[in-house]
């Protein structure tokens, strides 16, 4: 079953004016059930945006996202998925516990559930003593774990990360690649995934789509055959290495062209 | 074009609603026969307006520049201070609550005050008065706007050892601006009513105030409410330019 | 010494007084109220003394006096049923009358007008003819009708020939110099003066200080306080027609009381809550009584002549707007007096003098300050 | 704890040292300042220094102790205080009811692009008419309105005009606070599908909080002037607004007791004021600092 | 010479509340004139915090803190450095030219050559048709290169960058690092950088300094010795390697006893 089918989508800010801008042009994307996709591309190609547009914050300029066989719409709706932004955006007023909680508020748990699932969160990020604390006495790194146990907090079937590892420490972050990763096969979860780090990338994915900018667009899509499991031992592996060098290539050859090389090979 | 039918959008609601809350009153009226040292209906108001309308502006015109002219006086004073207080903490301890304490008076009372120390003739004590009034609301938005600033930002400003005048103006002041506005959009009214209600009890009968504070208790009902439609739409004006300023302030930087 | 008699008569009263109600048994008072145009004090003794001394109650009536406020219209609140009656100058009411409020006048208790504008000597304003390029002091709020009938009168345009500027609540105005001269009443304002330290001598202000205009004593003088009634309700209710002639009763017999108890009276009106001090309170009782006492055709009656020049000078009288406070002539049912005339036939009956004919006022002196 | 009573502390002798200064600034100008003020191109600039326009702060004060009327037992003082007290009810009543009324406002107006056109510029209308337009109407109500067992009390009257004066500033701050909240915290709460009415709790009240705390002083004031009008206009006794009047009366003879009265009201609004300034602390206390400076 | 020198520094916040963190214990390190120093270790350890002392944003609890010989607030004053925050902290009523000019504002450059120096860091960051945008038309990672721009752009003696380069996909960063590793060479700017990328912070740095948190510790230094000048081949390099590995047990052994092991190898 596809989770997520996004049907020939373009996006363009401030149409009609000076500052017009194409952000996604013509971008075609199936995520089946399950699947964990990343999407990588040089700063500024729309990856950001095309989240957003899955996650129906932003009507596409043309073309339809489709979620779990509904409007993108209606599967905002639903709650079909968490976010996880690129800026953590937790609310100052609220302890780093009550930040976490703010979904299961709004899905309607009651206080005792919101509180076992919080702790269970926190523990996950490794930061149960700081759940009193309020996020700006809080480190760069620990505001963006908060942000992720937030988005995991409700267990939604689908997961929409903008970077969100971006501001973590090397063994942090391959700490939570390995909890996401447990999470995701234990329940299902369908993952699209924004990095700008190629092994993370394949470390994690089933597909790897390569974008390119101006206007955003997919160059390239590599299947990484790694296997269900994952571990230390996945990242020594020659299908590991080989699938960093197909990303590193689709990200290399548009670097150098600046316009991308066509080789669309989906 | 385009532009032309949003602004249409933007002001139809409002003529509606006004439309028909008039229709509504004049039939009131009508309806259950209302005597006019009750309620007068929109139109015999509106007749008494178009007939004094001479007397109506030369009235507006005394009203209107006092509470023009303390207006501006207020607000620039306002800033002024806010400036001065978001800068030097204990005088803010020190004034602050002189500030609320003088607002907490009522008008009339501090223009009697003033009315004394100037003279009950003069329109000094009036400008003053309004000054008083719109220097307090600016001030405290103003100074809310001064302070609440992004911890961010004021750390960034401190790391180019920027002065605190530098960083009053490169971030304080724009990240103020906005509460600015919101307290023009607040003053705007208050200083007309405030330069009126200044004419109540004292001093040239020259202005809206005391036309209306006359035609009430002589229940010349539609001549007062000439006045006061007079005063509301000296009121709409003033509130109209502030946020017309607004807008100008916001175009381009503010995200839709 | 004057007062010391008349103390002596109002025993007399209360005593006929408390066996009237054996006539006819009153278990349950009639509620009334009455709309005041401003603050307790003695310019409305009369009613505070009836209440006082059980006048009231004897007609079977429990009356509460509401006080005024600056915004308080009297008779509007009489037009719209907030009260039963109402004390309001006749100019201010005829005015109300004719935007559709229905009210009579049913007693005329001031006989004479009492405003006077005062200024000091050395203005040299001594008839409304001088006021003249002066700035002239009003109170605004209706109260300004003469001083615009003496300019018209005088062939000056209010509008134009003189600046009006309204007065505050004191007489500043006039004692820092910014008015020349200030609208005052006798029982009032001119005390107020009266009651001031002169900072060149240090001590009081005297009459010789001042020059007054009288606008009684001009021939504009307009009426003045009255008891006005709902019109409809006289008409349809014969109860509250039944009720109108006891409140009158009952009021004017107060008012007696006062005329011959001057300093009783200025301590009801202490004790109902006037801040004005004592000597301001008698010399405004001496003042007021001299507006109703004597009372030729009996107190409370109102006098064609009178009513005549009232309803004539409003029509003619141009205001700042350049209109006129009536636009024509009150009509015959503007007042009565039906109610009075039965009222003082009651009075009658209770051996009240009501005309007054004896009267005389007594001498106050002020102290600085009023206390 | 100790730390909010230490500042509340240093406040209070803060404004100590402000009174003491301005009665020092206006002995001063007393002193030496023109009997008769100072003309500037014919326009008089500078307050004259009579002792009807600027009595001595020591005058002021010691009517305080004086009796109110001859004989009574009653100093200006109790009279003073029992007027504050009074008027302070009716404000705090008036208070609640004007930030009930602007809040929900505010709230429509940010719901409903239709009602902020529609009914905004009105609201601005409202408030150039003059209470002394509006003060009979509303007092009529004054016993006549009865909803039930609800009989409409005169005092109400007062409170409803002190509200009319505070829903304004509370509506028109609270309006633009509501609107302040971040573009992504706005995106965050789409993300979870939220109504409205909850995006309105959880993010744009609590971001409306630095807007409306500015726009409760001003209502706090405006509620204070609004019930001293009122008392004043429709004749209500027992407040602080009726004292100022009565003892207005009395400035021709004793221009120094009227300041008691004023000096009431300036306490009432203070006590309002700093209520507000209390709740902003509290609501506040967990919000960022400024980097400290 | 010494650039910063930091004398048994420590901070605690929120000092006898119940929320009191030790952020920084006992912290010595010195920076020579010219050298280029990473911070590395995990989130919450305090590297941010060091960062801010150094800046005289923050005040230390105990300990001194002396830049380019005098004391740090004389050094903030005299602007004798530059920052670039963790957060890209734009103003947002700015265009982004304007925000680039900011710094040079404060220091009273005259109109044209700001908007000279502008147009060059705009360059610098590959920016150049975004002057006029607004902040928050910028994509995520565009934000952060305009807050580099802006921290490089009065060529400041001595940088504070606090993880730069963390929102920039990898080509973007190798191009921002080796462009930053010019400048300084250029200028001779002493820099302190923060990072969590191990291979990046060899290939910056002169040395490493490896931290550990709760409470925040230096627990190893680790010297690089690249030579001077930087290139694509120097990633190949053993002592590249070397130096990774040992940064990486630096923090490893950490992450392992979580207590500092100790071997501050100064
Ligand atoms: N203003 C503050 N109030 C209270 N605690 C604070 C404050 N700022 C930082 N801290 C605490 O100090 C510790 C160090 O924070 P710091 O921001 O220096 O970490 P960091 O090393 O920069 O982490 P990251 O890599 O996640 O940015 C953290 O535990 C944090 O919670
Ligand atoms: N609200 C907006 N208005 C105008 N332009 C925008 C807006 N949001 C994004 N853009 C533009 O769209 C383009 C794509 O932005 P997007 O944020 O999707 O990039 P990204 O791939 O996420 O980049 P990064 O890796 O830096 O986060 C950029 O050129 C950006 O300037
Ligand atoms: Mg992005
Ligand atoms: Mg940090």
């Amino acid at each position: 079953m596809t989770a997520v089918s996004i049907r020939n989508v373009s996006k363009v800010f401030n149409q009609g004016k000076p500052n017009q801008v194409d952000a996604l042009s013509n971008v075609a994307l199936e995520v089946k059930q399950g699947e964990f996709v990343s999407l990588i591309g040089p700063s500024g190609c729309g990856k950001s945006t095309l989240l957003r547009l899955v996650a129906n914050l932003l009507e596409p300029t043309s073309g339809e996202v489709v979620v779990n066989g509904k409007s993108a719409a209606q599967a905002r709706l639903d709650q079909d998925y968490g976010m996880a932004f690129q800026q953590a955006g937790l609310f100052d007023w609220r302890t780093v516990r009550k930040n976490i909680e703010l979904p299961l508020e709004l899905k309607g748990w009651d206080k005792s559930k919101r509180s076992a699932r919080a702790d269970e969160m926190l523990q996950l990020v490794q930061l149960p003593e700081f759940g009193d604390h309020y996020p700006w006495q809080l480190s760069g790194g620990m505001q963006q774990r908060i942000a992720i146990a937030r988005a995991l907090a409700a267990h939604p079937p689908l997961l929409l990360m903008d970077e969100p590892f971006g501001a973590l420490d090397e063994m942090t972050r391959e700490y939570m690649q390995g909890e996401l990763l447990r999470i995701c096969a234990a329940t299902g979860t369908t993952v699209v995934f924004v990095t700008h780090s190629i092994p993370e990338a394949v470390y994690l994915s089933n597909r790897v789509v390569v974008m390119s900018p101006r206007p955003g667009r997919i160059t390239k899509v590599v299947d990484v055959s790694l296997g269900g499991e994952r571990s230390e031992d996945t990242r020594n592996r020659t299908a590991f290495f080989e699938a960093i060098t197909a990303v590193r290539e689709g990200l290399r050859g548009m670097h150098a062209a600046h316009v991308g090389l066509g080789n669309d090979d989906r | 074009m385009n532009r032309i039918t949003t602004n249409v959008g933007k002001v139809l609601p409002a003529l509606v609603f006004g439309v028909a809350f008039l229709g509504f009153w004049e039939w009131a009226v009508k309806f259950f026969e209302l005597k006019p040292y009750f309620l007068t209906a929109p139109s015999s108001i509106w007749e008494q307006f178009t007939g004094n309308f001479s007397l109506i502006r030369g009235a507006a015109t005394v009203s209107g520049t006092n509470a023009l002219v303390g207006l501006v006086a207020g607000t620039v004073l306002g800033v002024a201070m806010s400036f001065v207080l978001s800068r030097f903490g204990f005088l803010n301890q020190l004034i602050t609550p002189l500030a609320i304490a003088l607002n907490a008076i009522p008008i009339f009372v501090l223009v009697a005050v003033l009315n004394n120390m100037y003279s009950i003739t003069s329109e000094i004590p009036r400008r003053i008065m309004v000054t008083l009034v719109v220097y307090f609301i600016v001030l405290v938005n103003v100074a809310r706007g001064l302070t609440q600033v992004s911890p961010t930002h004021v750390e960034l400003m401190r790391s180019y050892a920027a002065s605190d005048v530098a960083i009053l103006r490169k971030v304080r002041i724009p990240n103020a601006v906005p509460f600015l506005f919101t307290a023009l959009k607040i003053a705007a009214p208050a200083a007309v009513i405030t330069a009126f209600v200044s004419e109540y009890f004292g001093g040239s009968q020259n202005g809206l105030g005391s036309r209306i504070s006359s035609n009430i208790a002589n229940s010349k009902n539609a001549a007062a409410w000439a006045y006061v439609l007079a005063a509301c739409l000296l009121g709409l004006l003033f509130y109209t330019v502030s946020v017309v300023m607004e807008n100008l302030n916001r175009k381009g930087w503010v995200r839709q | 010494g004057g007062s010391d008699e008349a103390a002596d008569e109002v025993t007399e009263d209360t005593t006929e007084s408390t066996e009237a109600p054996a006539a006819e048994t009153c278990t349950t008072p009639t509620p009334v109220k009455l709309q005041l145009q401003w603050f307790i004090q003695a310019q409305f003794a009369g009613y505070f003394a009836a209440q006082d001394q059980g006048f009231y109650a004897d007609q079977c009536l429990d009356v509460t006096i509401v006080e005024g406020g600056v915004d308080i219209v009297p008779q509007t609140e009489l037009a719209n049923g907030n009260v039963d009656f109402a004390i309001s100058w006749v100019s201010k009411a005829l005015a109300s009358r004719e935007a559709g409020a229905n009210i009579v006048n049913i007693a005329q208790v001031f006989q004479r007008s009492g405003t006077l504008q005062v200024s000091f000597k050395d203005k040299n304003i001594t008839k409304p003819e001088d006021f003249k390029g002066k700035k002239i002091g009003n109170w605004g709020f209706g109260n300004e009708f003469e001083i615009f009938a003496a300019l018209t009168k005088a062939g000056l345009d209010p509008a134009k020939d003189v600046t009006l500027v309204q007065q505050q609540f004191d007489m500043v105005g006039l004692l820092s110099g910014d008015i020349d001269a200030a609208e005052a009443m006798t029982y009032n304002e001119y005390a107020q003066v009266l009651e001031a330290i002169n900072p060149a001598t240090g001590a009081l202000y005297t009459a010789d200080d001042f020059n007054v205009v009288s606008y009684e004593e001009a021939g504009v003088g307009m009426l003045q306080d009255a008891i006005w009634a709902s019109g409809e309700r006289l008409a349809s209710d014969a109860a509250y027609a039944d009720t109108a002639v006891k409140f009158v009763a009952a009021s004017l017999q107060g008012w007696a009381y006062c005329r011959d108890n001057v300093e009783a009276c200025r301590d009801i009106v202490l004790a109902k809550g006037s801040k004005l001090g004592a000597s301001h309170q008698l010399w405004q009782m001496n003042e007021v009584n001299k507006l109703i006492w004597p009372a030729a055709n009996g107190v409370g009656f109102i006098d064609q002549a009178a009513w005549d020049r009232t309803a004539q000078l409003s029509l003619e009288t141009k205001n700042l707007e350049g209109g006129t406070v009536l636009t024509k002539a009150p009509d015959a049912e503007a007042y009565t007096n039906d109610i009075v005339t039965k009222a003082l036939d009651i009075l009658a009956g209770l051996g009240v003098d009501t005309s007054g004919s004896a009267y005389a006022p007594i001498e106050v002196t002020l102290n600085e300050g009023g206390n | 704890m100790t730390n909010v009573v230490r500042r509340a502390a240093q406040r209070t002798v803060m404004f100590v040292a402000a009174l003491a200064l301005v009665a020092v600034v206006w002995e001063t100008y007393k002193a030496v300042g023109p009997e008769d003020g100072g003309t500037v191109l014919g326009v008089r600039i500078l307050p004259r220094t009579s002792e009807y326009a600027m009595p001595h702060v020591w005058d002021m004060f010691s009517r305080f102790s004086r009796p109110e009327v001859r004989g009574s037992e009653r100093t200006v003082l109790d009279a003073v205080t029992a007027g504050a007290w009074y008027s302070f009810r009716l404000s705090v009543a008036g208070f609640a009811l004007g930030a009930l009324v602007g809040v929900a406002l505010a709230v429509l107006m940010a719901r409903f692009k239709v009602v902020q056109r529609g009914v905004l510029p009105y609201l601005v209308v409202s408030q150039t008419v003059p209470l002394i337009a509006l003060a009979p109407l509303v007092v009529s109500w004054g016993g006549r309105v009865e909803i039930g067992a609800f009989v409409w009390p005169r005092w109400l009257s007062a409170s409803v005009l002190g509200a009319f004066l505070a829903f304004f500033p509370i509506a028109v701050g609270t309006l633009r606070g509501l609107a302040a909240a971040p573009a992504a915290s706005v995106e965050l709460m789409q993300s979870y599908a939220a109504s409205w009415t909850k995006t309105l709790f959880k993010l744009r009240f609590p971001t409306a909080v630095p807007y409306m705390v500015p726009a409760f002083r001003l209502g706090a004031s405006a509620s204070v002037i609004g019930v001293v009008v009122a008392e004043i206009s429709t004749g209500l006794k027992g407040g602080i607004g009726r004292l100022i009047i009565e003892y207005a009366r009395e400035a021709t003879g004793d221009p120094a007791k009227v300041y008691t009265a004023i000096f009431g009201a300036a306490a009432l609004g203070l006590v309002m004021a700093g209520a507000v300034v209390a709740v902003d602390v509290i609501v506040m206390r967990n919000r960022p600092k400024e980097a400290v400076s």
